[in-house]
C-alpha cells in the first residue's frame, strides 16, 4: 500500500467533505424545487471518486458517473459550474442542455460528460486509453461503472478490449449493493465483480470503498502499472448506496440492517477518526473544514441562483461542431 | 377469481367505467391480461418490488408472483432476445424499458430478430415492449426521447402510441394478444395527468390499425399521435371559440397506418397539419406527409404543415426544453396559418 | 464419461458422413453458381454439432448456428428441405426468404432459426430455458457461439442471465481458432473461453472439439445437469475451421502449419479410426454410410433442383402472424 | 511519401484522371486522408491482412501498419464508443461495419453517445462509420439492408450515400475531415460494377450537403441517391429516347439534407418522383416528400410519388429479391404514370 503524505490525505478528506456538502445541498435544493428532473446521490461513495481521481495525473483523463461528483471538483470543475449546471443554467457545464452531472464534460480538464446509457463511458474511456497506447503517450484513462452496469454487454466488450490491446485504462467498479431497487443476488451469482477480470487476463482487485485510502493506493498502483504499459485493471470498491436511487426514491426495498451497517462504516467519519487518531486533524480543524467547503456551497448556490437561464434562441446551437 | 367472476366484474364495471389515470390503465390492462392469460409475465429492471420507475407495475408482483413479474439486470439485449426464445416457448412477454431512450440498447434484438422471424421461418413471436417516452419534464436528453420513426421503418414490426387512458388501455389488451413484437410507446407526461373512465375487461379493447376521430371538423385536419393529441385538441377547442372548425385524428396505431383514416381526413378538410413530438426531420409525419400528397393530392387546398421538435437533443433546461417542444402555442400558429392560406 | 452404446456410436458416424457429404456438395453447388450469396464451411466441425445434438432430447430445443449443420439433421429437418433452402427454392426451410442455414427454424422440431448479428441466438435460447425453468419442465436449451462471437456484449448478457435465473441451458463455444481472418490472440489474452464460466458462477469445461465422443459426453453431462435443476453450462470446444470463413475466402491468412496440424485430427477419420479399432465398423462399412450418405444427398439435390423458386407474388406473405 | 510529392501526385494525377472503381475510389480517398493526416485511423473487423470483407482496405495495413489499421474484436458497440474516446483524444477513427446491416448491435453509441455530445459539452465526435450498404446481390436479410433512415432522424448526425466513384471519393475525404460524426453509406452493388475518372487530391472534395443534378430536365424530377441514381439515370435515358424530359438529383448527403436543391427542382418540373432502395416506410422519401409538400406545394402539377422496397425484410431467393427491389422497370412505370397526369 502506497505511503500517502498528510497533505494528500488532508486534501482528500477536505474533497471528501465538499463533495458531501455539496451533494446535501443539491438534495436540498431539489426538495426546494430548485433543480428540476432527476438528481442521485452521492451519499456513501466520496471515498471513491475522491481516492480515485487524486491518483491520477493533470494529463490522465477520466469519465465520471453519476455518483462521482469529488472527482469532477479534484480535476477542476468548480462549484460555481456545477451548482449552475445543477440549475439548468446558461453558466452550467452543459449549459442548460443536459441535467445534473450528466453532459458535464470537459476536454480542458481531461473529463468526459456522460449519457445516461450505461456504461456507455466505458467505451469511450477504452478509446482514449487506446489513443494514448498508439501514441505512446504515458497517460492514463479511467472510468467508473456500477454493480448494476456489469450486467450490460458494453462492460463485457470493453474489458476484453482493453485487455486485447493492452491500454493504459483502471475501471473502477462502484459496488453499492443495489442497481436502483435490484439488489446484487439478482444481478449475479458471484461474490466478487472483480473476479471476472481473470476472464479478461488483466489483474482484478477487491477492495474496501469505504476506505478512501485504500482506494487511493489500489489506483494509484493501477495507474502506475498502466502508465508503464502493464496494461488495464479492474478495481471493485464495495460500498452501499446511502441514500434511494435517485432523489424521488425512499429506498423502502433495502433492509434496514443492512443501511445500519454500512451507516457505522461511513467513509467521512471513518476518515475523520483516522486523521484525528493520526494527529492530523482535529475536531476544530474538521470544523474549519466544513466550515470552508459550506462557504463554497454557498457561494456557488449564490452565483448559481443569479445566473440566467439559457436564451431559447440558442436552442439549436451546438448540434454539429 | 376465475374467468367467468371476472367477466362478470367487467361487465359491472362497464356500465359505469371508473375514472382512471393513463398510468393506472395501463396497470389495468396488464392485470387483465395476466388474470386472463397464464403466459403472459411481465420483464423489466425494477418492476417487482419496487413497482418500476414509474410504478406502472406496482402491485403486480405481490399478486402474481416472481415468476410472472420478472426483475432483471441490467442488459436490454440479452432481456429482449430472452423474451423472444420465451415467445417461441408459448410465453407472452411484455417488457418495460426503464425509458423509451434506453431502447437503443437492445435494438438489434428488435429490428432483426424478433422483426424479421415471421417472414424467415414462420415462427410468430408475441412480445411487447413497453417504452415509456416523451418529455415535458424536465429529463433531459436520455429521459425524454419518442424514438417512433425507428420502429415504423421496421418491417415486422407494429407501433402503437396511445394518447389517452382509454386507448392505453385498450390497445395494450391488443398489443398483448397480438402474435407480432408491439412497440407500445406509452407517455410519461400523461402518467399522471390524464384521467378518464375507463370500460374495462375485453369490451374495452382497442384494435391495432384503427385511428380515431379525437374531434370531427370541417376546415382543417390536425393528424397526430401520443401526447401531441391533448394539445391538439386544446388548440382545436381555442379555434372553435374563433368560429373555425378543426378535424383531429388520432393515429393511434402507427405501424400498421389507418392509411384510410389518414386520406379520408386530408380530403375531407383539404388541409393538412402534422403534429408530433419527436424531431421533425424523418420522423414518422414526414411518412403522413408523404402518403398524403400522394394519394390525396387532388384535394389539398394547401400545403402540408409538419410541427413537431426541432433537430436537437431533448434539452434538459425548462426554457430550452419549452422552446424545444410542440405545444398548443405552436399547434395554433400553424393552424391559422393553414387556415388563412 | 459417459459409456456410448454401439448403436449411438454408429449414429453419431452416420451423422457425421451426412454432415460431410452434404457440405462438400454445398461448397460444389456453389461453384456451379448454383447457390447464390454466401455460404459457410461445416468442415472440422462436425463432431460438434452432432455430439451435441445427439445428447439432447427430443422435447429440448436447439439453435444451431452457420457451422452446426448436422444438428439440423439430426433434429430432423431432411436433406432436402435443408438443399432446397440452399438453393433458394420455395420448399426451402424458409421458403427462399432466407439463406443457407440462416432462418432454418422449425418449432415442430425444436430448431430456432438464426439471424447473421452475431450471437443472438444465445439471447434466444436463454429465454427458451428460462421459460422451461418459470413452467418447472424438464427440459433444455442448447446453442453454438464462435470464438468471435465471445467478444459480443450479447454473449455476456446471456450467460450471466443464464447464472442468475439458473436456466436449463447449454453453451457450446465452438473455439475455431479465427472469427473471420481475426485470430484468437486478436481477440482475447486468455487461453480458454470456458473460463470465463466461473465469472458467473457457472461450470465452465474445455474439451477436445474434433473428438465425437468426448463432444457428446461433455453435453450429455451438462444436459442433465440443466434437467435436474443444475443450471447453465459453458462448453468450449477447441477445433480448427478448415476451409475460409465463407466460401469466397482462400484463408491465405491462416499458417500452413495450422493447418497442417489440425489435419491429422480430422474429427471424422479420428473417429472411423477408433470405431474400427473398437471393431464396430470395417471398411466396406463405411463405404457403405458414405454410399447411404450420397445418395441421400443426391436425392436432395434432385429433388431441390426440381423444386419451384417461390412465386414473386408472395413476397409480402408472412410479414407479420 | 512527403506531403509534397503527394500533392505534385495528385496535380499530375487530376489533370488525366484515372478511371476506378467505386471501390477503389473509397480505398483511395482512405489513403489519401491517412497520408495526409497521420491522426487518421481505421477501425474495424477483419480489415488488416484480410483487407476487409470487400478488400476495401486492402493493402492499407502493409502501408500504414497496425496502429493505424486496426483489427477489432466483434465488438460493435465498444469499438464505436471506443472510437469516440479515440476522437476525444484527437485521433480521427474511420470505422469499417463489416456490414450496413451490423450498424444495429452498435446503434446505441452512435444516436446517444456520438450524436449528442457536441449540443451537450461541446466536444466534436469526428468519427466516419463506413456502412456497406444495399442488396442485389442475395445476400438476404442481414446482409443487404439500408438503414439510413434510422440515422437521418437523428440530430447531431450526419449522413452520406454516394452513387458513384466520384462522391464516393469526395465525399469520403469531406466525411474524415467533418469534425462531425458522419455515416458513409457505400453501396455494395456499387463497388465493383461503377466505374468512373475520379480527380484524386484535395480537388476531388465534395462538400456535405450538396446534392448535385445527375441530369438536367423539364417534366418531371427523379429525386434519389445512392445505388438507385443509376437506376434513374438509366430510365430518365430511356424515357430520353420517347422524347421526355427528365430530371435526376442525386442527394449525395441525406443529412443535412440540401434542401434547396430540393425545392428547386420541384418547382421546376413541378412532378416529383423520389427513388430508393430502403423500404417505403418512414424511409427517407417521407421527409423528401414532406419538404416538397410544405414548401413547394403551389408548384405541383402531379402527386409526389415514391417508389421503395416494399415493407418486408430483404429477401434472399433471386425472384423474391427482384421483386422487392426498386429497379429501371419500377421507376419507368410510375415515371410514365406520372408524366401522364
Ligand atoms: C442501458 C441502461 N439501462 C437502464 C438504465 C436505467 N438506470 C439508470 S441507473 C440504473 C441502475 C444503475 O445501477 P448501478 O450500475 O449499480 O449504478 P448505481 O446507480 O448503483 O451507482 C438504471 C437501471 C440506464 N441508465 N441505462
Ligand atoms: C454482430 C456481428 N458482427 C459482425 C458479423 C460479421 N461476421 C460474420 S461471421 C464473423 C466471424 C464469426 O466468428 P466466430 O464467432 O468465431 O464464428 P466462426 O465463423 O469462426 O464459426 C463475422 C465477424 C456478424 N455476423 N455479426
Ligand atoms: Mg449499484
Ligand atoms: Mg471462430
Amino acid at each position: 500500500m502506497a505511503l500517502l503524505s498528510p497533505e494528500l490525505l488532508l486534501q482528500a478528506h477536505y474533497w471528501m467533505r465538499l463533495t458531501r456538502i455539496f451533494d446535501d445541498r443539491v438534495m436540498l435544493l431539489h426538495r426546494q424545487t430548485k433543480i428540476a428532473g432527476g438528481c442521485f446521490s452521492q451519499l456513501g461513495h466520496e471515498a471513491i471518486s475522491v481516492g480515485a481521481a487524486l491518483a491520477l495525473g493533470p494529463d490522465d483523463v477520466i469519465a465520471p458517473m453519476h455518483r462521482d461528483l469529488g472527482a469532477y471538483l479534484i480535476r477542476g470543475m468548480t462549484p460555481r459550474r456545477l451548482m449552475a449546471q445543477y440549475l439548468g443554467r446558461a453558466a452550467g457545464v452543459s449549459g442548460g442542455r443536459d441535467g445534473n452531472t450528466h453532459g458535464c464534460g470537459d476536454l480542458s480538464l481531461g473529463i468526459f460528460g456522460y449519457v445516461s446509457m450505461l456504461p456507455a463511458s466505458m467505451g469511450i474511456t477504452v478509446g482514449a486509453a487506446h489513443a494514448f497506447k498508439l501514441r505512446g503517450e504515458p497517460r492514463v484513462a479511467l472510468t467508473f461503472f456500477g454493480d448494476g452496469s456489469s450486467s450490460e454487454g458494453l462492460c463485457h466488450e470493453v474489458l476484453n478490449w482493453a485487455a486485447v490491446y493492452e491500454v493504459p485504462a483502471v475501471f473502477i467498479c462502484e459496488n453499492n449493493q443495489y442497481a436502483y431497487s435490484t439488489p446484487l443476488s439478482h444481478q449475479m451469482r458471484i461474490a466478487n465483480i472483480a473476479d471476472r477480470a481473470a476472464g479478461y487476463g488483466m489483474p482484478g482487485e477487491v477492495i474496501d470503498g469505504n476506505d478512501v485510502i485504500a482506494v487511493y493506493s489500489a489506483v494509484q498502483e493501477a495507474v502506475a502499472r498502466a502508465r508503464n504499459n502493464g496494461g488495464p485493471t479492474l478495481i471493485e470498491c464495495k460500498t452501499m448506496r446511502m441514500r434511494g436511487h435517485a432523489i424521488h426514491d425512499n429506498m423502502a426495498y433495502v433492509p434496514k440492517e443492512l443501511i445500519n451497517k454500512w451507516q457505522q462504516r461511513d467513509p467521512l467519519q471513518h476518515f475523520e477518526a483516522y486523521l484525528t487518531e493520526q494527529g492530523l486533524i482535529n475536531d476544530a480543524g474538521i470544523q474549519a473544514v466544513v466550515a470552508r467547503a459550506e462557504a463554497e456551497v454557498e457561494d456557488a448556490v449564490t452565483y448559481a441562483e443569479a445566473c440566467p437561464y439559457p436564451d431559447p434562441a440558442t436552442l439549436m446551437v451546438g448540434v454539429y461542431a | 377469481m376465475t374467468w367467468d367472476q371476472q367477466r362478470i366484474e367487467d361487465i359491472i364495471t362497464a356500465s359505469a367505467p371508473e375514472e382512471i389515470t393513463y398510468l393506472e390503465a395501463i396497470r389495468a390492462a396488464l392485470r387483465e391480461e395476466m388474470q386472463r392469460d397464464p403466459s403472459v409475465l411481465l420483464l423489466g429492471q425494477d418492476i417487482g418490488v419496487y413497482g418500476g420507475a414509474f410504478k406502472v407495475t406496482q402491485g403486480l408482483i405481490e399478486e402474481f408472483g416472481e415468476k410472472r413479474v420478472i426483475d432483471t439486470p441490467m442488459a436490454e439485449l440479452g432481456m429482449i432476445g430472452a423474451a423472444i426464445g420465451m415467445a417461441f416457448m408459448g410465453l407472452r412477454p411484455v417488457i418495460e424499458m426503464q425509458f423509451a431512450d434506453f431502447i437503443s440498447v437492445g435494438f438489434d434484438s428488435i429490428v432483426n430478430y424478433a422483426a424479421t422471424n415471421h417472414y424467415r421461418w414462420g415462427a410468430a413471436v408475441p412480445i411487447v415492449i413497453r417504452a415509456p417516452n416523451g418529455g415535458g419534464l424536465r429529463g433531459g436528453p436520455f429521459h425524454s426521447q419518442s424514438p417512433e420513426a425507428w420502429f415504423t421503418h421496421t418491417p415486422g414490426l407494429k407501433v402503437v402510441m396511445p394518447a389517452n387512458p382509454v386507448d392505453a388501455y385498450g390497445l395494450l389488451l391488443s398489443a398483448i394478444r397480438d402474435p407480432n413484437p408491439v412497440i407500445y410507446f406509452e407517455n410519461k407526461l400523461l402518467y399522471r395527468s390524464m384521467r378518464a373512465p375507463v370500460v374495462l375487461g375485453a369490451q374495452g379493447i382497442i384494435p391495432i390499425g384503427k385511428a380515431a376521430l379525437a374531434r370531427v371538423g370541417e376546415e382543417l385536419s390536425i393528424i397526430t399521435y401520443g401526447s401531441m393529441v391533448r394539445e391538439s385538441l386544446i388548440a382545436a377547442e381555442q379555434l372553435a371559440a374563433d368560429g373555425r372548425s378543426i378535424e383531429v385524428l388520432d393515429l393511434r396505431t402507427l405501424k400498421p397506418l389507418d392509411k384510410e383514416a389518414v386520406l379520408e381526413t386530408a380530403r375531407k378538410t383539404g388541409k393538412v397539419l402534422i403534429v408530433h413530438e419527436a424531431q421533425i426531420t424523418s420522423g414518422f409525419g414526414g411518412e403522413v406527409a408523404a402518403l398524403i400528397a400522394e394519394h390525396a393530392f387532388e384535394y389539398l387546398d394547401g400545403p402540408i404543415t409538419r410541427i413537431a421538435a426541432p433537430d436537437t437533443p431533448v434539452p434538459y433546461s425548462p426554457p430550452l426544453e419549452d422552446a424545444y417542444r410542440p405545444d398548443t402555442a405552436k399547434i395554433l400558429k400553424a393552424a391559422r396559418e393553414l387556415l388563412a392560406y
